[in-house]
C-alpha cells in the first residue's frame, strides 16, 4: 500500500467529505468523524514525508499500469496526470494536515451552537483536499482545479455565519478575488499549452525558452498567485476573510493562502527556472513586494481596533518575510558563490517562516476566537481584565505574541534571524525594514495584551470562564509546538527545511524524474 | 502582413476583447449582479480561448461514432476540450455561489450597490 | 399562476427531457455528451417541473426526494469506481475495459456505429457523475426557488 | 481620480492580453503535439470508447474530473450553507 | 545530536539558553524572597487610596485600546490618511489593483528595464 | 450549384435572420420583446447547427441542436413567470434603455 | 461557395455576435434584459464551440447556459431587485 500513498492522501479526506453530509441528523457525530479523518490524513502525511526524505522525489501516475510508469511505450512525453512530490510539497502537505486536525479539534466546541455543521465539516475537509492537491501535483491544469476547490471551499466557509451580513460580504470578496486570479491562471496555462502542447510542469520547464508569450504567462501566473497569497497592494481580501471566518477554520485558511505562496515559488523556481538571465529581475520584484507587504501590513495593524482584523494584518506582514527571504534566494540563484554564501540560508529562513507563522498565527487567531467565544465581541475597546478568568488562553497568547515578535526561545526567532542576516548581505535597506517591522509587531501585540488581558476586571465579564477543553487542547498543542520549534530550530532546519530548499533550488533534479530525460 | 495576422488570429482577438469587456464590467459597474455577469463573461472568454487553441484547420470532432471517412487521422485536439468541460463546471459552481452571496447580502444590506457594501474596510 | 396550457405542455415535455438526459448520460462514451452534460439536461427537466407548479406543491413534492444523499452517493460511487483501480494497478485505472464485464466489451478500431456495451469504467463514472450533477444542480435551483416563500423575519 | 487611475490600469493590462493573443501562433495550426496524438490513436484500444473526449475526461485525465466533481459538490454545499434558514439556537 | 544553529554572524544554543534561564530565575527568586513580608491579600491593605475619594468605576479607569500609541498615530497622521484612502473596502478596487500591479509587472518582464 | 453549396447558402441566410433577431433584442423596448427575440434566435440557431452537421457529414452533431430546441422553452418559461410576478406586461411603459 | 469561405464567414459573424451580445449584457440597465442578453451570449458561444468541432463542450454550454444559469440569475434577481443602480 506504500506506493499508493499519494492517491490515498487525496482519496481519504474526499471520502470523509462526501460522507459527512449524510450525517445531517447528528451533528456531533459529523464533528467526530471529521476529527477521525483529519487524524488519519495527518498520519499519512507523516508517512509520506518519511518516504520522500528517504527515497527522494516520489512519482505517482494516475491511471497507468504501474505508479511509476511515466512515459507510455514509444512516446517521449508524459500524457497522464502525474503527482511529483518532493520535500517542499511533502512539507506543505504536513502543515496542511496538521492544521486541519487542529482546526477540527478547535471547531468541536467553537461552533457547537450553530446549525448546518455537517456542511461546515464537509467544507473543512474539502479545503484540506484542495490544499493537498495543490501542493502535491505536478500538472498545471490540476493545480488550477485544486486552486479552485480551495478557493470555493474557503469562501463558502467565510460566509458560514450567514446571519451576519459582513460574513457574506467578506465571502463574495474572497470568492471574486480567487476566481479572477484562477481564471487568469487558466488563461496563462492556455498560453503555455498553445506554445508547447503539454501540461506537465517538469516537461514544460525543459521546453520553455524566452518568448514574449512565455514572459506574459509568467507575469500573469506571478501576479495571480501573489494576489492569492495576499501581497500588498493586493491584500485587501485578507483581513476581510480572516476576520469573518470562524476561528476553527483560520488555521486551514492560512495554509490555503500559503499553498498559493507555494505555487508562486514553484512557478518561479521550477516551471520558469530554466530561463536563467531573467530570474534576478523576478527575484527583485519578489523582494520589493515582500518589503512593501511587511511594512504596510504592520502599520495598518497598529491602528486596528478589531482583534482578529489586527491579527490578519499581521498575517499579511509576516507573508512579507517569506517573500523577502525566498526573493533574496531567487535573486542570487545564478550566482553559485553568493547562493552558497547566503542565498540558501535566506530561502531556508523564508520557508521555515512559513511553518512557524502558520503555527503561531493560528494560535493567535484561536485565542482571538476564544475571546470572541466568551465575550461575544471582537472590539478591543470593550475588553479588559480577562487574564485572571482565562489562564490557559492568556498563556497561549503570550507564547504566540512572543513568537510573532521574534523573541527567543520561541519559533519566530530562528527564521527571522536568518532573514535579517541574509537580506543584509544583499542590501542593508531590506534588513532595516525587516527589523523595523519586527519592532512594530511587538508594539502592536503589547497593545492587544494590555487592552484585552490586563487592566482591572470588568463587571460585565464576571460570569466569564475558561473556554471548553477541546479549544484549550488545540491551543496548548500549538503553544508547545511553538516552544519546541524555537528551542531546537537546528533539528527542524536540517530534517525538514533544507531538503525543501534543495528541492526548489535543484532544478535538474525536478526535471529528470522517472527517466524523462 | 499585419492585416493577414488579424484575419488568421481572429478568434484570439475576440477572446482578448471579451476579456477586456469582462474586466471592464468588474472594475467599473456598480451593481453586484452585473459584477457576477462580468465574471461569467471572463469565464466564457477563457473557455473560448482554450477551444480555439485546439482547433486544427479542416479537422473533425474527435468522435469515432459514425464519423465521415476523412476524419481518421484528421481530428482536432481533444485535450483542450476536456479542459474546457472542467472549466465550464467550475464556472457554474462559482456563479451559483456568488449569486447565493448576493442574495444574502441583499437581505442584510438592502442594496446591491457595491459602493455601499463596504462595512469591512480600513 | 400557472395555466392549463403550461401544465399540459410540461406534462409532455418534462418526460421527454428526462429521457433525453438519461440518453445523453448513458451514451456518453459513444456520442457527444457524458455525465455532466446529461446531468445538466436532466436537472433542467426538473427545473421545468419546479417552475410549472405552485410553491406549496413544489415544496411538498420535493421534500421527499433525497437530493443531498443522492449527491453524496453519486460522488462516493465515482470515488469508488476510481478506487477499483487500486486492485493491482493505480488510482483511476480503467480496469473494466476489455474485461467482458457489463460495459466491458471490445471496441472495433476505427470508424464504427458505436456499441453500448463498451467503455469500461467510463460508463459507470458517467452514470455516477450524472446522478451527482443532477442532484446538485436541482438542489441549487430548488433552494433559490424556495427562498421566495420565506418571510423576511425568519432570517 | 479613482476612475482615471483604474482606467489606466485596465487599459495597460488589456494591452498585454492583446499582445499575448496576437503573438501566439496562428489560429488553426497547432504544433505537433504528441500528447493529443497519443490520445486520438490509443483511446479506442485502451479505454474502449469511441468518444475521445470522454476517454480523456474520465480515463487519462480522470483525476481532473474528480476535482471538478469536488468543485460542484463544494459549491452546492456552500450554497445550501449560505442560504440555510435557522439562526443560532442560543 | 547537535542543537546549535550556526549562522554567518552568530549562533543559537538552547542548552546555553536554558542555563541562563535557570541562573536568572534563581537570582530573581532571591530578590523576590527578600521582599516585604507584611503584605496580605484579601484585606483592606490592597485597596487603592485616592486621597479619600471614592474609587471610580472600572470602566472609566480602563485604558482603552484606541488610546494606546495615540502619539505615534498622530505623528504619522499624513501617512495614515494616505493608507486609509487606499483601503476603500470597495470590491471593484480589489480587481483594479490587481490589474494595475499586473500591468506593472508585465511591463517590467516584457518591456524590459 | 451542388447540394452542399445550397446548404451553405441556407446556413448563411439562417444566420442572417438570427442577426436580425439580435437587433430586435438590442432595440426592443420592453422585456417581452427581448424574451421573444431570445426564443426565436434559439430556434434559428438550432437550425444553423443542424445544417452545419449536415455539411460536415457528422451525424452525432444533431444532439446539440436537440438540446437547444428542447431547453429553450424552460428559459422562456422562467422569464414569463418572473414577468407575471412583477406585473410587467406588454402594457408596461417603455423605459427606453437601449444600448 | 466552398467550406473555407463558409468557415471564415461564420467566424466573423459569430465573433461580432459575441462582442455585441456581451456589450449588450453590460450596457442594459434592467437586469432582466442583461440576463436575456447573457442567454444569447451563451447561445452564440455554444454555436462557436460547435463550429470549432467541440460538440461535447457545446452540449455542456447549452445545457448550462440555456436553462440553468438563466434560471439561477432570474431567481436571484427575483429575490433581490432588478434595477441597476443609476450612476
Amino acid at each position: 500500500m506504500m506506493e499508493h500513498l499519494p492517491a490515498l492522501m487525496i482519496a481519504i479526506p474526499l471520502f470523509g467529505a462526501f460522507t459527512t453530509p449524510l450525517l445531517k441528523k447528528r451533528q456531533n457525530i459529523a464533528a467526530i468523524w471529521a476529527l477521525i479523518i483529519t487524524v488519519i490524513t495527518f498520519g499519512l502525511s507523516l508517512l509520506l514525508l518519511q518516504e520522500v526524505l528517504s527515497k527522494g522525489i516520489i512519482v505517482y501516475v494516475f491511471g497507468a499500469n504501474k505508479p511509476t510508469l511515466v512515459l507510455p511505450s514509444g512516446y517521449r512525453v508524459p500524457v497522464r496526470i502525474i503527482f511529483e512530490i518532493d520535500a517542499m510539497g511533502a512539507f506543505m502537505a504536513l502543515s496542511a494536515t496538521l492544521m486541519s486536525f487542529i482546526g477540527a479539534l478547535y471547531s468541536y466546541s467553537h461552533v457547537e451552537m450553530e446549525t448546518g455543521l455537517e456542511k461546515y465539516y464537509a467544507l473543512l475537509l474539502l479545503l484540506e483536499v484542495g490544499i493537498i492537491g495543490m501542493v502535491l501535483t505536478g500538472d498545471l491544469f490540476n493545480l488550477f482545479v485544486f486552486l479552485e476547490v480551495a478557493g470555493i471551499a474557503g469562501s463558502a466557509l467565510v460566509g458560514f455565519r450567514n446571519y451576519r451580513g459582513e460574513a457574506s460580504e467578506a465571502g463574495i470578496k474572497y470568492l471574486m478575488v480567487s476566481s479572477v486570479a484562477s481564471l487568469m491562471v487558466l488563461f496563462s496555462i492556455g498560453l503555455l499549452y498553445g506554445q508547447y502542447g503539454n501540461l506537465n510542469m517538469a516537461y514544460l520547464s525543459r521546453q520553455i525558452h524566452l518568448d514574449t508569450v512565455d514572459m506574459i504567462a509568467l507575469g500573469l501566473l506571478f501576479v495571480s498567485f501573489a494576489m492569492k497569497c495576499g501581497a500588498v497592494p493586493m491584500h485587501y481580501w485578507v483581513p476581510d476573510a480572516y476576520t469573518e471566518v470562524p476561528a476553527g477554520i483560520n488555521p486551514t485558511l492560512l495554509v490555503a493562502t500559503y499553498a498559493s505562496l507555494y505555487a508562486l515559488f514553484r512557478v518561479s523556481f521550477s516551471l520558469f527556472g530554466a530561463i536563467t538571465w531573467n530570474m534576478a529581475r523576478v527575484g527583485w520584484i519578489m523582494s520589493i513586494l515582500g518589503v512593501l507587504t511587511m511594512f504596510i501590513g504592520v502599520t495598518m495593524a497598529l491602528v486596528q481596533k478589531d482583534v482578529k482584523r489586527l491579527m490578519s494584518y499581521h498575517a499579511i506582514s509576516q507573508t512579507g518575510y517569506m517573500l523577502l527571504g525566498v526573493g533574496v534566494g531567487l535573486t542570487v540563484l545564478n550566482d553559485p558563490a553568493k547562493l552558497s554564501a547566503f542565498g540558501r540560508a535566506a530561502m531556508a529562513g523564508g520557508i521555515f517562516h512559513i511553518i512557524n507563522h502558520i503555527i503561531y498565527k493560528s494560535l493567535l487567531l484561536m485565542t482571538a476566537g476564544a475571546l470572541f467565544y466568551v465575550t461575544g465581541t471582537r472590539n478591543l475597546n470593550e475588553m479588559g481584565g480577562l487574564a485572571r478568568k482565562m489562564p490557559y488562553t492568556t498563556i497561549a497568547f503570550i507564547v504566540g505574541a512572543a513568537a510573532i515578535s521574534g523573541l527567543p526561545p520561541f519559533n519566530g526567532f530562528a527564521s527571522k534571524f536568518l532573514i535579517y542576516e541574509t537580506s543584509y548581505q544583499l542590501n542593508p535597506l531590506l534588513a532595516v525594514f525587516a527589523m523595523v517591522t519586527s519592532v512594530l509587531t511587538l508594539a502592536s501585540f503589547v497593545k492587544v495584551f494590555a487592552s484585552a488581558f490586563l487592566g482591572p476586571p470588568l463587571e460585565k465579564y464576571e460570569e466569564v470562564r475558561e473556554v471548553p477543553k477541546p479549544m484549550v487542547t488545540a491551543m496548548i498543542i500549538l503553544a508547545i509546538l511553538c516552544i519546541l520549534f524555537g528551542l531546537f530550530p537546528n533539528v527542524v532546519l536540517n530534517k525538514l527545511i533544507y531538503p525543501a530548499v534543495d528541492a526548489l533550488i535543484k532544478l535538474a533534479q525536478y526535471q529528470s524524474w522517472g527517466g524523462l530525460v | 502582413m499585419n492585416g493577414n495576422i488579424i484575419a488568421i488570429n481572429f478568434p484570439f482577438i475576440v477572446v482578448a476583447l471579451l476579456l477586456a469587456l469582462g474586466f471592464y464590467t468588474i472594475g467599473f459597474k456598480r451593481n453586484l449582479i452585473k459584477v457576477v455577469i462580468g465574471v461569467e463573461i471572463l469565464e466564457s472568454a477563457v473557455n473560448l480561448f482554450l477551444i480555439a487553441l485546439g482547433y486544427v484547420k479542416g479537422g473533425y470532432a474527435p468522435i469515432y461514432t459514425l464519423a465521415p471517412k476523412k476524419a481518421v487521422g484528421n481530428m482536432v485536439l481533444p485535450t483542450p476540450q476536456a479542459l474546457t468541460l472542467t472549466s465550464i463546471v467550475i464556472g457554474v459552481a462559482v456563479s451559483a455561489l456568488m449569486l447565493a452571496f448576493a442574495v444574502n447580502i441583499y437581505r442584510h444590506y438592502g442594496t446591491l450597490d457595491v459602493t455601499r457594501i463596504r462595512r469591512l474596510r480600513g | 399562476m400557472t395555466t392549463t396550457i403550461i401544465k399540459t405542455t410540461t406534462r409532455i415535455l418534462a418526460s421527454l427531457i428526462l429521457v433525453f438526459g438519461a440518453y445523453i448520460i448513458l451514451h456518453g462514451h459513444l456520442t457527444p455528451g457524458g455525465g455532466f452534460q446529461g446531468g445538466a439536461v436532466f436537472a433542467s427537466g426538473l427545473a421545468l417541473l419546479i417552475v410549472a407548479c405552485e410553491d406549496e406543491i413544489v415544496k411538498k413534492r420535493f421534500e421527499k426526494v433525497p437530493l443531498s444523499p443522492l449527491e453524496s452517493i453519486g460522488a462516493l460511487g465515482f470515488l469508488g469506481t476510481a478506487l477499483l483501480g487500486l486492485m493491482g494497478y493505480t488510482f483511476f485505472k480503467n480496469v473494466i475495459a476489455n474485461s467482458g464485464f457489463i460495459f466491458g466489451g471490445k471496441t472495433p478500431i476505427g470508424i464504427n456505429p458505436g456499441y453500448l456495451n463498451t467503455g469500461g469504467t467510463l460508463a459507470y463514472m458517467n452514470i455516477f457523475v450524472g446522478m451527482k450533477v443532477l442532484a446538485g444542480l436541482t438542489s441549487i435551483v430548488l433552494i433559490f426557488f424556495l427562498l421566495l416563500g420565506g418571510k423576511k423575519d425568519e432570517w | 481620480m479613482r476612475k482615471a487611475l483604474g482606467l489606466f490600469a485596465f487599459l495597460g493590462f488589456t494591452l498585454f492580453l492583446l499582445a499575448a493573443t496576437m503573438s501566439l501562433r496562428p489560429f488553426g495550426a497547432p504544433p505537433h503535439t504528441e500528447m493529443d496524438h497519443y490520445f486520438i490513436t490509443h483511446a479506442q484500444e485502451q479505454a474502449s470508447a469511441n468518444n475521445v473526449v470522454t476517454s480523456i475526461v474520465f480515463d487519462y485525465r480522470g483525476f481532473d474530473t474528480l476535482g471538478e466533481a469536488t468543485v460542484l459538490f463544494t459549491a452546492v454545499a456552500g450554497v445550501l450553507m449560505v442560504l440555510r434558514r435557522k439562526e443560532v439556537s442560543s | 545530536m547537535n542543537f546549535t544553529l550556526l549562522s554567518p554572524s552568530g549562533f543559537w544554543d538552547p542548552v546555553l539558553w536554558l542555563i541562563f534561564l535557570i541562573l536568572f530565575g534563581i537570582i530573581g527568586y532571591i530578590i523576590y524572597s527578600r521582599g516585604n513580608p507584611s503584605y496580605k491579600p484579601n484585606t483592606e491593605q490592597v485597596k487603592p487610596y485616592l486621597s479619600g475619594n471614592v474609587e471610580p468605576s472600572k470602566e472609566k479607569i480602563m485604558v482603552r485600546a484606541g488610546d494606546i500609541y495615540w502619539g505615534f498615530i498622530t505623528a504619522l497622521d499624513e501617512y495614515y490618511v494616505a493608507l486609509k484612502r487606499m483601503h476603500t473596502g470597495d470590491l471593484r478596487d480589489y480587481i483594479l489593483w490587481y490589474l494595475g500591479i499586473g500591468a506593472i509587472i508585465l511591463f517590467i518582464l516584457v518591456g524590459g528595464v | 450549384m451542388t447540394v452542399v453549396s445550397l446548404f451553405m447558402w441556407a446556413l448563411i441566410l439562417l444566420l442572417f435572420s438570427a442577426m436580425l433577431t439580435l437587433i430586435r433584442l438590442l432595440l426592443g423596448p420592453t422585456i417581452p420583446d427581448r424574451a421573444v427575440a431570445l426564443d426565436s434566435m434559439t430556434t434559428t440557431t438550432a437550425g444553423v447547427m443542424v445544417l452545419y452537421g449536415v455539411i460536415t457529414k457528422q451525424a452525432v452533431f444533431i444532439d446539440v441542436a436537440l438540446v437547444y430546441a428542447v431547453l429553450s422553452y424552460i428559459a422562456t418559461l422562467y422569464i414569463a413567470r418572473y414577468l407575471v410576478r412583477k406585473r410587467v406586461g406588454i402594457a408596461c411603459k417603455c423605459e427606453g434603455d437601449g444600448t | 461557395m466552398n467550406f473555407s469561405a463558409l468557415f471564415w464567414a461564420l467566424q466573423v459573424l459569430v465573433g461580432l455576435g459575441l462582442i455585441i451580445s456581451a456589450t449588450a449584457a453590460i450596457r442594459f440597465k434592467n437586469l432582466i434584459s442583461a440576463v436575456i442578453a447573457m442567454a444569447v451570449f451563451s447561445l452564440i458561444l455554444s454555436l462557436e464551440f460547435y463550429i470549432l468541432q467541440a460538440p461535447d463542450v457545446a452540449i455542456a454550454e447549452a445545457g448550462v447556459g440555456a436553462c440553468l444559469t438563466t434560471a439561477m440569475y432570474l431567481l436571484a434577481i427575483k429575490n433581490t431587485t432588478d434595477e441597476e443602480v443609476i450612476e
